[in-house]
């Protein structure tokens, strides 16, 4: 029982962390901070949900511990992460942190304009 | 383990001793909060380090680890929290009555 | 629903009287029972059974945990190549979804495409301004997810309700 | 009847909580802000009869035997302490009626006020290091607000300092915590008193004592005092007055209680350290004192002048240092809120803090001059005023344990005072009247009581002292034999 | 309480009557005329007492002040305190009388002067019959309280006040040194009863303590007595209404010394030290005051002055005297014990010449309007009553008959011949000073006395150098009370022994070493014979005569000694540099500047602390890294140290606030690996709120560095940071080692059974210690007043500075 | 142009719940694991935060009418109080009690005074930090 | 084993946070420490997981929510922050 529940939480965990460490580097590689912010949210949350399910199985297994705490917790990681991801995104934008030299277009740029070109007429 | 801590007690406190014998005022919190960790450190390293399970009587464990540091820190932590909490708005409303973030500034004339 | 997850519920309550056992398992045990009785007696209700929503919804967390992993992966092959050569950029697209849950669902899903964030999102709900990793790769395969995503949407949020 | 020892600390709590709960009625928190007050002394004044009659009153909090609880702990000196706090409080809450601009009475000053008494007479009763700590930071953190309340610029600029030095300190004081718990796994005083008895005082120990000491020393402005001129004269007249009566005691009292209860194994290194802080305090005050001319300066380097005295009796740490010491912390509280009052009032009427713009106050106000006079005499210790009978105890102290220089530097820092506190009388209040009452910033309506209560008080004091002299005594026979506070402590249970 | 206890305290009661009586009868009646019933009953009640104290017996009474300390109204009346008492209630009743003329009830507020008056009185009474020292102390103390008042009694003048506060200053500084003597008697003898010191006089003077005490207790004397060199607050008392002068300056607060001395002189005399300080310091004081005075052209300060030299010879006799004590029994002793008693009898004589005198002057000055005696002259013809007590009062203090004056003087050569015989002290050679310098000094005493005689009264009257017009004869009540004196003065040069027998005999039963009044052999005859004193006098005569008549031609000598360079201008410079520097000693360290206020706190706690664990010899620890660490432990603590390094060297606010963010998180994880889940769940929530808060409170603020630190400032600041840190690293590494107890902890693992709760901490929290928990929620919520009452309530005086 | 939050609006109202849930839960649990008061307060006032953060001061105001200052101030009450309870019982100053009662329903209940003065202290600790965000965000900061 | 994995997995997470404390302490801007920010709180997240594995305790279950609850609100906070100057909003 308990050497399952090792393996299987083994696995979960060892793989989650490779991916937020996979991630931290995507943080630290990646040019700007929208293409980061791609790392930042998804992989590392996906490494978070991997550990936290290897550890959800790990108690259900070796000691039938349900933690409805450990579900919960999964459940608000999954929905706040791509908030984060999209608050912040738009936050540098508006604050006028550049897109990286070879980004390709930006059609919100131009959205913006022409909203300010409406409201100045 | 206490050895290792106290070195880094010992460092945060060189740091944040540093830091409060700056000018600025955002420094010298920074310091005071730095010297308030390094003590809530040195209380829960006075109880002795890791040597049980966490102090909850459900945990199947015969052995805890000294329960009376970690009460005494959380009040600490609170407190502190309230005096930073303070000394923050204040160093915010004095840097908006005179006009500078500078300590040095704020001298007055004399100590009066 | 609600009243059928109610009734759900006081079955598994019921359960335990019976059983006289008081644990999450038995309640469980009650639950589950509780969703075959509910099963027969459904044309009683006039809403379809609840449990079809749980699915809709259960897909979507599906669609969800897959999209995520795909798009974990495409950003992990960014990152750990050696150059890391991509086009970044930001797009537009519409949706016809209506209302805040389902706006904000799509949204949520969007980001969890491989390489994509929403932006910003038109006053009038209409648009949302997504920041795509890799232009070229990304673009497609977001504006294909698209018409999944607002299908299972849909499915959650009109079909069953 | 152990009972009513936690409610000096309770009531005002309580009354403060009210305070905040009814924030717009500003004259029922004026009254019960009275009422509280006097109940509290009233409780001291049963406190010390009971204790006169039975010994030590204990409680300890929530059952729990000591040392597992907290243990309140009220031996005669506390509670010597505790009813000069309440006598000094509601004088200075009266003057506060009329002194206090209705914003600041708007804005929490009563509730504010009240929390601060708790904090220091909590500091007074309580018989557990950290909860110690506890008492201080509320007292601390009333006094933070005190200080900055009114928003002035000045206040804000010197309450930075306060505050910071305060933090500072007390994150010392945790470190002080933190090893006495290594050293003796405990907390209560009177458990630590045992375990350091009984395993002896090492080098480790004293330094320790001395880490406290130095502590304590920052909030009682021994040596380390640098914080205090600047803060004490920014805020409201009622509140520096308070200040200067009472946060400074709380430091006092906890030195005190500290080297006579748990670190008197070593007096010839401990007490005489603190002989040397307090020569150090008295002559860097007493040269303060007389170099300024802003009467807030003088009267405030005159604060720091007392708690060298003070200590100067435990640095003795014979009978007649204690007793001495004893009667001069009860004079001090009186005299400093007397002092501080008046000079509040001088303050006021000149508009200004500069005894030279102001001149000739006596002609218009010759109560105000003469209860000044009587307060000055008082602060120099002169005879029969209530600083005199802890002058020449303290002295005496000094001199029973060899301690000639710290004797005579006693004697010629009240000389000092002399000179500072003449100063302010002879310039503010002889020679050419410059204002007539109508010229003046503000008028002594209504200030006057507390002003008066407090004069009765320092003479009465000083010619009775007889009247309170079993309990002084009885409170520096505690204070000289640790071991009544341990067995009203540990009750008869086993010390484990 | 007593009859004597009443005595004493009648004055202090009727200060309490006086303002009453002022206010209903002030303006018709002159207060003074109630005022004298109280020195005129004091004296009358006491002259009671003179038969039973004249056969050599004394009263002692008490009351309780302090009886559980010991210190109590201890009255004790013998010859030395009733000689004292009568002088001061009898001229008390004579100054009062005088000063009911001197004073205008139109223009003074008289019920001050006269409570300021009563207050000493009752004080100087107090003082003399006091036998407790604490409560001699507190009398003393007040005779120097009631003194300021009055030199200030005119407070709007600034003299007045300089010359107030110096006397007082002066006079308090004595007395404290006083008090630290006294205690240490009261500490060796084990009493406050002065009594029962002498009884224990042996005690005493084996004590370690005798010499400090005696020094101490001289210091109270010498500056009371305005004894060189404390003399220089005594010329500037004379800012004081002249009744005040004549009272306090001359006949009464300045004897106080003498009395101290006197009274003492059972307990010290027969001390070599003694001998030389109190003859020494007596004689040199007699030279200095009767040279200074010689110079003076104001008329009080040449009496001052006078005063000065007076007190200084009545000073040197009871130091000469004092060697009675060596001797037990014999000649010798009794030799050296008439220099006591020509003390004494000079005491008394003084009183009354002196006050004659100063009344004198008060009545020159009150008429002419000035005491400038080079604008006065010629005065004999206008005020013949006057110019008659003049003469008598001068003359006696030159030391002539027909006055009491010469008798003493007469004495106190005779002591002083004798004190140059000397010779059980060491140092003896030098006593054959001792006559000399009591011969110079008589022969200047007897020139001032001719000036303040000649100056005034012969010459020419130049009307137009005084401010007053019409000058006239004093009214009749000024001219009693001097009268009177100047009649005992007479008097007293025909029946000394009157006296004698019936005062001062037994006040020398007090002072000197007799057991009876039948030891003392004393007679006092004005003809001796031709012995060397008489030969001196007229040496002092024929001497005195020539320089006075020759003053013009010598005087300059005396002022080749500049004048800044006196004691009195030395006061003064003092006092002005002790102001400035001291000021500007505080300002040198009070900065304002909190680093630097941080810097001495540190510095202290790290110097004191390290020479502390360093000097008791307790640095012990192990060094054990490796125990109980693991890979994880060491980066969770790395990475804090990385984060708290960061926040120390980041240029930018926003990157340091949000490092101290990450130690503050590392700190959950910290308390995650040491197994406090409370813990880790309180920091985590605190840390964010904190965080939040800082930047709130700082995203505004400009940029970090700007002004550029200089290396200096770096690297205090980096050397007192490194020492704190070593400190505290050491000093925790000795705690972790240095655990002599095992924590009360182990009783809270039975929180179930105890406090129902599995949660131990959470027991301990809420439950054993849930007053820390209940005071720490209050210490939140003022917080939270704090932060609301700070943006809330502002002050408009910073509108100006608001920046946005 | 003002941003269109209707994503954060949408996932606040979610996960608020949930916080307040989780810190009602901290707030039950206290006694036997992790939590308490303390905790269960300043999680609660977490919630009410990241509804200031996403709504706006007003809206919240209106829709949560508490005045927060009092709040604290009632909560140090209710801690005191409970403590004069035991005073009032003629026991000591803060004296807990805790019981073991069977309740239909739910079984074996443990009534403990505790939970009141943590009640006490959880109301501080809201009362006080919302109070303390609230004076800031009122002020320009 | 086991135990080396679960040790082997924090480190490779204490890789990960100082990789990311890198970036905190890199900027450029603040969006990027506010990234940074919101991956150490999800890494902390992972690393309270496997310590209660670890460690064998349900002790810290709640910490690992409440991470995430702050680590949400710190993200929203800061993102608003940088987005308008001010966290709260007083009035629509
Ligand atoms: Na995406
Ligand atoms: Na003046």
């Amino acid at each position: 029982m308990s050497a399952s529940a090792e393996v299987i939480a083994g696995i979960f965990i060892f793989v989650g962390t490779i991916i937020s460490l996979i991630s931290a580097i995507g943080l630290v590689r990646l040019p700007d901070v929208y293409t980061r912010s791609h790392a930042g949210s998804k992989s590392s949350t996906l490494g978070v949900l991997s550990v936290l399910v290897g550890t959800l199985l790990y108690f259900v297994i070796s000691e039938g511990y349900f933690s409805i705490r450990l579900i919960l917790g999964i459940v608000f990681v999954f929905l706040t992460a791509p908030v984060a991801a999209h608050v912040i995104c738009r936050a540098a934008y508006r604050s006028n942190v550049p897109l990286t030299e070879t980004s390709a277009e930006d059609q919100l740029k131009d959205y913006f304009e022409q909203q300010s070109k409406e409201v100045n007429e | 383990m206490e050895t290792l801590v106290a070195i880094v007690i010992g460092i945060l406190f060189t740091i944040g001793t540093y830091l409060i014998l700056s000018n600025q005022m955002l420094r010298i919190i920074l310091g005071l909060s730095i010297l308030s960790h390094a003590v809530n450190l040195m209380i829960i390293t006075m109880g002795g380090l890791k040597q049980g399970g966490p102090p909850l009587l459900a945990e199947n464990t015969t052995r805890f680890t000294d329960p009376v540091p970690q009460a005494l820190i959380l009040t600490a932590i609170v407190i502190n929290f309230a005096v930073t909490a303070f000394l923050l708005v204040l160093s915010y409303r004095t840097y908006k009555m005179h006009g500078t973030d500078n300590m040095d500034e704020l001298r007055g004339n004399r100590h009066g | 629903m609600p009243f059928q997850i109610l009734v759900n519920i006081l079955l598994a309550f019921l359960w335990i009287f019976f059983q006289d056992n008081w644990s999450f398992l038995t309640f469980l045990e009650g639950y589950i029972i509780g969703i075959f009785i509910l099963l027969f007696t459904r044309r009683f209700f006039k809403a379809p059974f609840y449990l079809l929503f749980v699915y809709a919804a259960f897909k979507l967390v599906y669609v969800f945990v897959r999209e995520l992993i795909s798009s974990a992966i495409t950003v992990i092959r960014q990152v750990l190549r050696p150059k890391i050569n991509i086009t970044p950029g930001i797009f537009r697209i519409d949706t016809d979804l209506k209302g805040d849950v389902e706006i904000t669902l799509l949204s949520l899903l969007i980001c969890l495409t491989p390489g994509s964030v929403v932006m910003e999102v038109t006053p009038d709900d209409k648009s949302l301004y997504v920041h795509a990793m890799d232009i070229p790769d990304s673009k497609n395969s977001v504006l294909k997810s698209q018409k999944i995503f607002e299908r299972a949407i849909k499915d959650v949020t009109r079909k069953y309700v | 009847m152990d009972k009513i020892i936690i409610l000096p600390v309770i009531l005002p709590l309580i009354a403060g909580l009210v305070f905040i709960l009814l924030r717009s009625y500003i004259k029922v928190q004026r009254i019960l802000s009275v009422v509280t007050l006097v109940a509290v002394m009233i409780t001291s004044i049963f406190m010390m009869v009971h204790i006169n009659q039975h010994g030590i009153l204990t409680m300890q909090l929530g059952n729990w035997q000591a040392p597992f609880g907290i243990g309140i702990v009220a031996d005669m000196f506390s509670t010597l302490l505790v009813l000069t706090t309440s006598i000094v409080a509601i004088c200075c809450v009266i003057f506060a009626f009329k002194t206090i601009e209705k914003e600041r009475e708007e804005h929490y000053f009563y509730a504010l006020f009240l929390f601060l008494i708790s904090g220091v007479i909590g500091s007074f009763l309580t018989g557990d290091l950290f909860n110690l700590y506890v008492f201080f930071e509320v007292l601390l953190l009333a006094s933070y607000v005190l200080v900055t309340l009114g928003g002035k610029k000045v206040q804000l600029r010197e309450a930075m300092k306060y505050v910071i030095i305060n933090i500072l300190s007390s994150i010392l004081f945790l470190v002080g915590i933190a090893y006495m718990y290594s050293i003796t796994g405990t907390l209560s005083f009177a458990h630590i008193s045992v375990r350091i008895a009984e395993a002896g005082q090492d080098g480790f120990i004293t330094t320790v004592a001395i880490l406290f000491l130095l502590v304590f020393a920052v909030k009682a402005g021994l040596f380390l005092f640098y914080w205090l001129p600047g803060s004490y004269s920014v805020p409201p007249t009622a509140v520096s007055a308070v200040f200067a009566a009472l946060l400074t005691k709380v430091g006092i009292y906890a030195i005190i209680r500290m080297f006579t209860l748990i670190f008197y194994h070593e007096p010839e290194i401990t007490h005489v350290f603190i002989g040397v802080l307090a020569a150090l305090t008295m002559i860097l005050g007493g040269i303060g004192a007389i170099g300024y001319w802003e009467i807030e300066k003088i009267l405030t380097y005159n604060v720091v002048i007392g708690t060298g005295f003070i200590l100067a009796g435990l640095a003795a740490f014979t009978h007649n240092g204690l007793l001495g010491a004893t009667y001069y912390l009860i004079h001090d509280m009186i005299i400093k809120a007397l002092i501080f009052l008046i000079g509040g009032v001088i303050v006021y009427l000149t508009g200004t803090n500069n005894l030279k713009e102001m001149s000739g106050l006596i002609r218009t106000h010759p109560y105000l001059g003469w209860m000044f006079f009587i307060a000055a005499l008082s602060l120099i210790g002169i005879p029969p005023l209530s600083g005199f009978i802890g002058k020449v105890f303290i002295t005496r102290g000094t001199f029973e344990a060899d301690l000639f220089w710290l004797g005579i530097i006693g004697l010629l820092a009240s000389l000092l005072i002399l000179y500072s506190i003449m100063k302010v009388f002879m310039n503010a209040f002889w020679g050419e009247t410059l204002l007539s009452e109508e010229e003046e910033y503000g008028s002594t309506k209504g200030v006057m009581v507390a002003i008066s209560i407090l004069t009765f008080i320092t003479i009465a004091l000083g010619i009775g002292p007889e009247f309170i002299q079993p309990y002084v005594d009885t409170a520096v026979e505690a204070l000289m034999n640790p071991q009544l506070y341990i067995d009203a402590v540990f009750g008869g249970n086993d010390i484990p | 309480m007593s009859f004597l206890h009443f005595i004493v305290l009648m004055p202090f009661l009727a200060t309490i009557l006086i303002p009453f009586l002022y206010k209903k009868w002030g303006h018709r009646i002159h207060t003074g005329w109630f005022v004298v019933f109280v020195p005129l009953t004091i004296f009358i009640s006491l002259l009671l007492y003179l038969p039973e104290i004249s056969n050599g017996n004394f009263i002692a009474t008490s009351m309780p002040w302090i009886p559980s300390l010991g210190i109590n109204l201890d009255i004790y009346l013998d010859g030395l305190a009733l000689m004292f008492a009568l002088i001061i209630s009898g001229i008390g009743v004579l100054v009062v009388i005088y000063s009911i003329f001197y004073m205008s009830k139109e223009r003074e507020a008289l019920h001050n002067f006269y409570i300021y008056l009563l207050l000493f009185m009752g004080a100087m009474l107090g003082l003399v019959i006091s036998d407790n020292v604490l409560a001699l102390y507190t009398v003393w103390e007040l005779t120097s309280i009631s003194s300021f008042l009055l030199i200030a009694y005119w407070y709007e003048r600034k003299k007045s006040r300089a010359g107030a506060l110096k006397a007082m200053l002066i006079t308090v500084f004595g007395g404290l040194m006083m008090l630290a003597g006294l205690i240490m008697l009261a500490m060796i003898s084990d009493t406050y009863s002065i009594r029962e010191m002498i009884a224990s006089v042996n005690v005493i003077q084996d004590s370690y303590l005798f010499i400090p005490a005696m020094i101490l207790l001289l210091l109270g004397a010498f500056t009371k007595s305005a004894q060189f060199p404390f003399s220089i607050w005594l010329p500037d008392a004379m800012e004081a209404p002249t009744p005040i002068s004549a009272y306090l300056h001359s006949a009464t607060m300045v004897k106080a010394g003498i009395y101290l001395v006197a009274r003492m002189t059972p307990i010290f005399g027969g001390h070599s030290l003694w001998f030389w300080l109190v003859a020494g310091i007596g004689l040199l004081t007699l030279l200095y005051g009767s040279l200074r005075a010689v110079r003076q052209t104001d008329l009080k300060a040449l009496l001052a002055f006078s005063t000065i030299s007076q007190l200084g010879l009545i000073m040197s006799l009871l130091g000469v005297g004092s060697a009675a004590y060596y001797f037990s029994g014999g000649e010798q002793q009794e030799l050296y014990a008439l220099a006591l008693f020509a003390a004494l009898f000079h005491l008394f004589n003084h009183s009354t010449f002196k006050g004659a005198l100063f009344m004198v002057v008060g009545i020159i000055d009150l008429e002419s309007g000035t005491r400038d005696i080079r604008r006065l002259g010629g005065l004999m013809a206008i005020m013949p009553v006057t110019f008659t007590i003049a003469v008598i009062g001068s003359l006696s203090m030159a030391g002539l008959p027909p006055f009491n004056g010469f008798l003493s003087k007469e004495m106190f050569f005779t002591g002083m011949l004798q004190a140059a015989e000397v010779n059980m002290f060491t140092l003896e050679g030098f006593t054959i000073l001792f006559p000399i310098i009591a011969w110079v000094a008589s022969v200047f005493t007897f020139i001032y006395c001719f000036i303040l005689l000649f100056k005034p009264f012969f010459g020419s009257l130049r009307l137009d150098q005084l401010p007053k017009k019409k000058v006239r004869e004093a009214p009749l009540g000024m001219l009693v009370p001097p009268s009177i004196l100047a009649i005992l003065v007479v008097v007293i040069f025909f029946l000394p022994n009157v006296l004698s027998d019936s005062l001062l005999k037994p006040a020398l039963l007090s002072i000197g070493p007799f057991t009876s009044l039948n030891e003392i052999p004393f007679e006092i005859t004005a003809w001796h014979g031709w012995n060397t004193e008489i030969y001196m006098t007229i040496g002092v005569i024929v001497v005195g005569l020539l320089l006075f008549f020759m003053v013009k031609n010598w005087n300059s000598i005396l002022r080749i000694y500049p004048d800044n360079l006196s004691l009195n201008s030395l006061y003064n410079s003092g006092i002005e540099k002790m102001e400035s520097s001291s000021s500007s000693f505080t300002n040198f360290y009070m900065t304002g500047s909190i680093r630097h206020y941080i810097m001495y706190i540190l510095i202290a706690f790290v110097g004191i602390l390290a020479t502390a664990v360093i000097s008791l010899d307790s640095v012990s620890f192990n060094l054990n890294f490796k125990a109980n660490v693991s890979i994880y432990d060491v980066s969770i603590l790395a990475a804090m140290v990385v984060a708290a390094f960061m926040t120390l060297l980041t240029k930018n606010r926003i990157t340091a606030i949000v490092s101290l963010g990450a130690v503050g998180y590392l700190m959950v994880m910290v308390y995650v690996i040491f197994r406090a889940p409370d813990l880790a769940l309180t920091q985590m929530v605190v840390e964010t709120a904190t965080t939040v808060l800082f930047l709130l409170c700082f995203y505004h603020l400009p940029k970090f560095g700007k002004r550029i630190e200089k290396l200096p400032f770096k690297l205090t600041n980096f050397l007192v940071a490194i020492s704190v840190g070593l400190t505290f690293t050491v000093l925790t590494l000795i705690a972790t080692n240095h655990k002599l107890y095992h924590s009360i902890s182990s009783y809270f693992e039975n929180a179930y059974e105890l406090a129902g709760a599995k949660n131990i901490v959470n027991a301990i929290l809420v439950d054993f210690r849930g007053f820390d928990t209940m005071m720490e929620i209050a210490v939140l919520l003022i917080a939270g007043l704090g932060v609301f009452t700070l943006i809330k309530l502002r002050s408009k005086d910073g509108d100006n500075n608001e920046t946005k | 142009m003002k941003p269109n939050d209707v994503i954060l609006h949408t996932v606040t109202k979610l996960a608020s719940v949930i916080i307040f849930a989780f810190s009602i839960h901290l707030f039950m649990a206290g006694h036997h694991q992790p939590g308490g008061g303390f905790i269960g307060g300043l999680t609660t006032t977490a919630g009410i935060i990241l509804l200031f953060l996403a709504f706006d001061i007003e809206t919240i105001r209106k829709n949560l009418p508490i005045d927060y200052k009092m709040l604290a101030a009632l909560g140090v009450l209710i801690s005191v109080l409970t403590g004069v309870g035991g005073l009032v019982l003629g026991e000591a100053f803060l004296e807990q009690m805790f019981d073991y009662i069977d309740v239909p329903l739910f079984g074996n209940v443990e009534l403990a005074t505790a939970v009141l003065f943590d009640i006490g202290v959880a109301f501080a600790v809201i009362g006080t930090s919302v109070s303390i965000i609230l004076s800031i965000s009122e002020d320009d900061l | 084993m086991f135990d080396t994995l679960m040790i082997l997995s924090l480190t490779i997470l204490t890789v990960a946070i100082l990789l990311n404390l890198f970036r905190l302490v890199r900027g450029p801007s603040n969006a990027d420490r506010v990234q940074a920010l919101d991956a150490i709180g999800i890494n902390l997240i992972s690393g309270i997981a496997i310590f209660s594995v670890f460690l064998h305790t349900h002790a810290f279950f709640e910490l690992i929510l409440l991470i995430g609850i702050l680590s949400f609100i710190g993200t929203i906070a800061f993102a608003r922050f940088i987005e308008r100057g001010y966290a709260i909003e007083r009035k629509r």
